[in-house]
């Protein structure tokens, strides 16, 4: 039985060390936070500014200078640290985030990543997306394996315009994991969701991985 | 010097003209200069470039500028979620350069620190690094961005003294702070002007030498683009 | 995760090896990391490179590794007053490169923000240009310089709370808050260490995500360079 | 009867502005301090990271954290603001200072100055001169017309290393003061020191000039 999306966000979690700062996109990402181990230290970043993002505010709480980079309200941590843009972006692309977990519409087998914009449809634009992908240490894409039309998303090659190229190092899907050690390399299967067979995962994915 | 005028449009006047640049600061609704903002709209300017993260939303912050037609071009990162900007951007009626957040707030810094143009890895391999420089360094490819210098820089703060020195709020810091930089001159709104020697001089988030005009905007009615809430036991 | 250490040398502890580059903190003996930069003596690593804005004086501060000739390498933009350093430079035993204290602060900010190289008007037509690439941008010239990334970075903040966030105090913020990101890891020594919740999280100079690793340092007796005081009516 | 010292420093703050924010050298730009009119607003920028340099403390009041660029120690004024030194010089290079008087060892016609290196003496370095005349809008050198040796130090074409070129916008020394509207005119003497004539000047300056 293939992964629900808590139990990707749960196996994103897995790659979460202690101390490690963490910036995670909307949708499957976001419910990472949810899943961090109980005594873990795991500091997540907002790239409007913010180090040490505290869950949603109680009803009444909101506070109109106090949102995510998903502009949604949020509330504070007693270690949590505001800063501008520019510093959080200066400390996305210095390489300080330990990890990045984000969600895509296409990764290639090359690692390339796109997310930002579908061509002949309205371009909201990338925001800090490629920022992310091409400055933090490690990047996750937690997605779905295949699109609503039933299309892998894993590719050979992307046909949507890049957020990234190279840029990925794992893939975490509703069927199983993949990874590769550094840039140079061909991503691996190493992982399959309980009940995915590897013909299964094979049928369904358009890249090349090794086994 | 007296920097602390009556109203937005007093702390505008003489600054305004067609075709101009401003910086614009805030991150979605968040820390948007909202009085300033007005001021422009009032003011008739038109044919401008606004350097900002968004574009407001239909008929709030930037959406006024662009519902009034005054907006030639926009230079922003992330524009959802905003009808006008979509009908005026389709029909070829408004200019928009994307460029990465990251990147955004970099050739903001940039132009306000005397930098012309930096290198960086964010945008390599996309349409972002289409007719831009491509260079190595340490075997690792790179392209050059330019710095972003306007004529004149609108935010909004929290609290500034009669000196100028501002301090923000939580997330409403955002974009303010570095927009304020990368022009000539800036013009701030807060929600309390204080006596000088009531701030922190460690905990100055911009110096007044930016903040060449200031006006109180109190009270602000701000606004949330989406409010999301827990329940006790979450 | 326990960021605090008891020592210096348990702080350094695995982090030093010979031939490294280190950023340090300070401006002449103000805000000097003086306890990391006593351990670093202690351990006997040689053939340092350090970027600091200045090299101590005689047996002060990193005056202390020019005397035990464990620094091969200075990046500083002044040097004055210090006899070891002159002896050294002079005898050609310790190179030197003399860089802007401006284009200095920028070039580290510039390794620890991603940002591999830029381009500045400062030391255009000078020494400090020789031999590096000439650019016009808008009918002037700049010249491109490197950011600096060191191996490790060594500071001295005022406060940090057990999550490492940090502030700095008055003028001893200096370089200390720019030399912590250019570096993979810093280290910091502070002279209190409070608990997380007790410092303003808008106003903190250094956020830990920065400061992997911390020491209190105090007590400390702090020099002073110029001693220079007025008469009560002046 | 040429200029003293501190009749230099207060020619010089004759071009202070109510509302300047302004970076002086050591020297005799240090005087300029004293010399500020009654009633205007001038902030004094120490580039090691501090807006509004207040007057020497008081015996007993020194504050190891509280020192201006030349490493003395000072005090604070209300209006105070500290930074870092990257935000210092981001300040300074952005064109955001509006003057800065240095003092010099020479400065050429072509408004070229040299105030950090001589050949063949220990180099301490250019600490903060460089990005000074390279960043800050005005540039006023205020010097000694003449060395120890009775040299003009306002001269054809400087012989020693350069801290910027084509920088300097207006000479005041103890003789008199030249100035040029742009960096692409020549200076023009504009004011005699009492009792200094222009033969005099002439007599003892390297540089050509207009009067």
């Amino acid at each position: 039985m293939a992964w629900t999306r808590n139990d990707i966000a749960a196996r994103a979690a897995r790659e979460l060390r202690d101390g490690f700062y963490v910036n995670l996109g909307i949708g499957i990402p976001t419910l990472v936070a949810n899943n961090i181990p109980d005594g873990m230290t795991v500091t997540l970043q907002s790239e409007n500014g913010m180090l040490g993002i505290g869950p949603f505010p109680l009803e009444g709480e909101e506070d109109a200078d106090l949102i995510n980079a998903g502009k949604q309200t949020i509330s504070e941590l007693p270690s949590t640290v505001y800063f501008g843009s520019a510093e959080s972006f200066a400390m996305i692309r210095g390489g300080h985030i330990d990890l990045t977990i984000l969600g895509a519409m296409e990764v290639s087998e090359g690692g390339d990543i796109a997310n930002w914009m579908i061509p002949g449809k309205m371009i909201k634009g990338m925001g800090g997306a490629m920022d992310l992908v091409a400055g933090v240490k490690r990047v996750i894409v937690a997605m779905d394996h295949c699109s609503k039309d039933g299309e892998s998303k894993f590719v050979q090659s992307c046909s949507l315009p890049l957020t990234g190229k190279g840029v990925v190092d794992m893939i975490i899907t509703d069927l199983g994991v993949f990874e590769r050690p550094d840039h140079a390399s061909d991503f691996r299967l190493v992982e399959l969701a309980p009940g995915v067979t590897l013909d299964e995962i094979a049928a369904k994915t358009g890249a090349r991985y090794a086994v | 010097m007296n920097r602390i005028f009556a109203s937005a449009e007093e702390a505008l006047d003489g600054l305004l003209h067609d075709g101009m640049m401003l910086s614009v600061g805030g991150f979605g609704l968040c820390g948007i200069p909202e009085r300033l903002i007005d001021a422009v709209l009032a003011s008739g300017v038109t044919q401008l470039t606004c350097v900002s993260n968004n574009a407001g939303i239909d008929g709030v912050g930037l959406g006024k500028l662009l519902r009034s037609g005054q907006v030639r071009k926009m230079i922003s990162s992330y524009v959802g979620e905003n009808k006008e900007f979509a009908r005026q951007y389709l029909d070829g009626s408004l200019e928009v350069e994307f460029c990465p957040q990251g990147t955004l707030a970099e050739r903001c810094r940039a132009g306000g620190a005397g930098i012309p143009a930096f290198f960086t890895r964010t945008g390599v391999g996309t349409l972002v690094a289409d007719g831009k420089e491509h260079r190595e360094f340490d075997g690792d490819v790179f392209i050059m961005e330019r710095g972003i210098r306007a004529d004149l820089a609108l935010i909004k703060g929290w609290k500034a003294d009669e000196a100028g020195n501002l301090i923000f709020r939580k997330t409403a810091r955002n974009f303010n702070q570095v927009m304020a930089t990368a022009a000539p001159l800036c013009v701030a709104e807060v929600e309390e002007i204080v006596p000088v020697g009531t701030l922190d001089p460690d905990a100055i988030h911009l110096p007044g030498i930016y903040v060449k005009r200031l006006i109180c905007g109190a009270p602000y009615d701000k606004k949330i683009e989406f409010r999301t809430v827990r329940t006790v036991e979450a």
